[in-house]
């Protein structure tokens, strides 16, 4: 892939997948190469929503532990 | 040279002017014994007349002053002493006596000779008041120059006694009248001096006529009175009466026992006095004292105490520390707040629920994809299913049914074989049944229509 | 062929077979060997589909399966 | 980091930050990157304000004990 | 301390930081070292009180007490 | 000291003291000490003016004791 | 004559001391001093007051011509 994978983009992938096999303008080949990719980028939402949710939860619950001395790392 | 051989000639002026010169320097004072005749009194009221004796006659002139102190009125006839001075009229050309003083003979005599003596000695100074000296404040002696019997003695003595009790008096008998006296006094005047213990003289006498006071006006005791070093105190006759030693005395008394007074202070007086001042000074010292004492107790009342201003300051300092402290809690509390409500808006813009709804929407995408890919193949397979069914139902096969059949080439063309010329004989064909088929081998063809 | 056969020509086909032989014009023969293409068209359809099912299937339980029990009712 | 981290600065960053992810615009990457420093901002804040209360309270409970002689030493 | 520390400077000092605090433009950073100073300030002038009280309290004794033969020797 | 010590310049500096004082214009220090030098003058002057009054009945005594001594005769 | 004088001088002195007293414009050391030579000077001047002898005497000379002092008895 070119660009970064971003889960907008693959998000917006799967929406437009969706679409065009709906439309029914596809060819039976078609459809299946999109439905796979179709069902390769709902994975990677999947999987991704469920990172982001363990690290939110993660950290939502961190915020409520120790004292952290120098957070700021990952701005410098 | 003319001055020399010619006789002197004078002008009459001038030699009246020499004359006049020379009689008034002669005779600046005379003393003229004579009668009076020709005697007028103008308006003026100077009065004019000659005096004469039995020789001679002199003009003579009493100006009105003089005239007015004159104890009698001069009249023609009367014989008189007088004492002048001699002054020539130039524009007369006539001299004349200027009458200071007259008297009439007898008494008169006397008295001019007082006149006389007091003008001569008031002329050397001796009544000057530069040469009389004060009377002591307190003097410890006093000698009295008097008769020591009578009541002149007694008068001082009781009044000095009166006055001031614890002095020492010294009575210094004298003659005070008649031959001897004027040594006497002038005598008694020397002793006292040369003692020189006293401190005052008194010299006193009582009242009299001219002649008894005789001695006191002679010249040896003026001058004794004025060598004195000892201060003299004159108290001859009464009141009216002068002496010749009453002016040249350094303070004359009027009455012997006014002397006394004059002479000493009252005792009592003084110790009032020195007690007055005393307590003036205590007075005067307290009230200062007082005053002072206000003056300090006022400041001191006024000296502010600093422990109100301590305290003062004290309750700004609290209201300081209040404010200090007030706002620093403050600031952390609204900080405070400011954070937790910015934590919980952080908490409320938390991805999670993005992440949930994105959960939801990809979920929703996945199943439409499936459905779509389902929906997609479901159509394909019920069109084919369709084409199919309508396909069996067109199937040329089924007159077979019926019985018929049909027959083909069996080459590659497979061509129905409708004529049978067109075949050979020996030619494999194939025959369609309604249930199987067969391979026949063709062994006659008939022409058409034969077969039935 | 020379064009690739593909699900979607071979229906057509069919579909023209199928509309050929209800036009009723052809001979027997042409009939015949239209239907007999029309039968060998809609077995290739179908086989296609066959694999195509299976393929989903195939698909869509690598996906973690529990999202779609059985998109394909008509075979049971 | 370039500039002192302070008290305001962090607090103001994490407005910011809440302001944006309120905002709705990220992309979720960046949602999660920002919603992670916010909670370090948070975290931060809070620590130093706890300190702060600590320091003043320990200040106050100070003023009221013994003399100090010289109590100015840190500004010269 | 280049100059003489007096009450009346202290004080000024601490009105000046109370000043300051309420004027509310000073970062928590800033108003921390502020109260500190305040506060050491504000210890200073009560013990400067307390001192001066104490003083004052001994010379209204003392000037009830016994005399002074000379009492302007801190004047020399 | 270097000037002697009167009665007057003392009641002066007290009278100073008292005017500097009500000025309000002396820091506390200053205040205290004038304050301080202010009692000690008040309290020389009440002393001197004491011991003054003293002196005085003892001499107006004095005087009197004598005259009792050697009274006058002349008033018996 | 010593004495003499002194009587007389010392009254004055006493004299003016009261005016001097009186007027105000003595400090107060020059005050007391005044006073004490005040009462010194009504003291001396009292005791002479005192002291002054009684006598009452007759100068003569006697046959010899020398002098000679007799009482004098005023009172016959």
């Amino acid at each position: 892939m070119p660009r970064k994978k971003t889960f907008e983009s693959t998000l917006m992938q799967l929406e437009e997948i969706v679409r065009e096999l709906e439309s029914g303008t596809l060819t039976l080949e078609e459809s299946i190469k999109k439905f796979e990719t179709g069902m390769a980028c709902s994975k990677y939402c999947l999987q991704t929503l469920d990172k982001t949710e363990k690290k939110i939860t993660l950290l939502m619950k961190d915020s409520q532990g120790d004292l952290v001395e120098e957070p700021f790392n990952h701005e410098s | 040279m003319n001055s020399k051989n010619s006789p002197q000639i004078y002008t009459v002026s001038g030699l009246t002017r020499q004359l006049k010169q020379l009689i008034e320097s002669t005779y600046p004072f005379v003393w003229l014994t004579g009668e009076i005749s020709n005697l007028s009194r103008p308006a003026s009221g100077h009065c004019y007349f000659s005096l004469k004796d039995d020789g001679a006659l002199i003009n003579g002139v009493m100006f009105r002053n003089q005239l007015k102190r004159m104890p009698f009125n001069p009249e023609n006839g009367m014989r008189i002493t007088g004492m002048g001075r001699l002054s020539l009229y130039e524009p007369r050309g006539n001299y004349q006596i200027i009458f200071e003083h007259m008297a009439p003979d007898g008494a008169g005599l006397l008295h001019a000779k007082f006149e006389l003596l007091k003008k001569q000695l008031a002329a050397e100074g001796l009544f000057d008041k530069s040469h009389k000296s004060t009377l002591p404040f307190l003097p410890l002696k006093i000698s009295i120059i008097t008769s020591p019997t009578g009541a002149v003695v007694r008068d001082i003595i009781q009044v000095s006694q009166r006055r001031f009790s614890g002095i020492h008096l010294e009575v210094v008998p004298v003659k005070v009248q008649g031959d001897g006296a004027e040594t006497d006094i002038e005598q008694a005047i020397e002793t006292v001096n040369k003692c020189a213990t006293s401190q005052v003289i008194i010299v006193a006498r009582g009242g009299g006529s001219l002649e008894d006071l005789a001695a006191f006006n002679s010249e040896r005791v003026a001058r004794a009175v004025f060598a004195s070093s000892i201060p003299v105190v004159s108290a001859v006759g009464h009141e009216t009466d002068f002496t010749i030693c009453d002016f040249v005395s350094d303070l004359r008394a009027p009455t012997p026992s006014a002397a006394a007074e004059l002479v000493l202070p009252e005792r009592k007086k003084l110790h009032r006095d020195i007690i007055t001042y005393e307590n003036a000074l205590e007075t005067a010292l307290k009230r200062g004292l007082k005053h002072l004492k206000t003056q300090v107790k006022t400041l001191n009342s006024r000296l502010k105490n600093p422990r109100s201003r301590v305290d003062d300051l004290r309750m700004r300092l609290e209201d300081l520390e209040k404010r200090l402290t007030g706002r620093m809690q403050g600031q952390l509390k609204a900080h405070g707040e400011r954070l937790s409500w910015y934590t919980n808006a952080l908490y409320a813009a938390s991805p999670l629920r993005r992440v949930s709804e994105q959960k939801e929407t990809c979920r929703f995408l996945h199943r439409q994809l499936v459905q779509s890919m389902v929906s997609t193949l479901t159509s394909a397979r019920s069109k084919i299913h369709e084409n199919h069914s309508k396909l069996g139902a067109l199937s040329p096969l089924a007159v077979l049914h019926r019985g018929y059949s049909i027959t083909r080439t069996r080459d590659s063309k497979q061509k129905i074989i409708t004529d049978s010329t067109t075949t050979k004989n020996g030619d494999s064909v194939e025959v369609l049944l309604s249930k199987g088929r067969l391979i026949c081998q063709v062994e006659k063809q008939y022409a058409q229509k034969e077969n039935i």
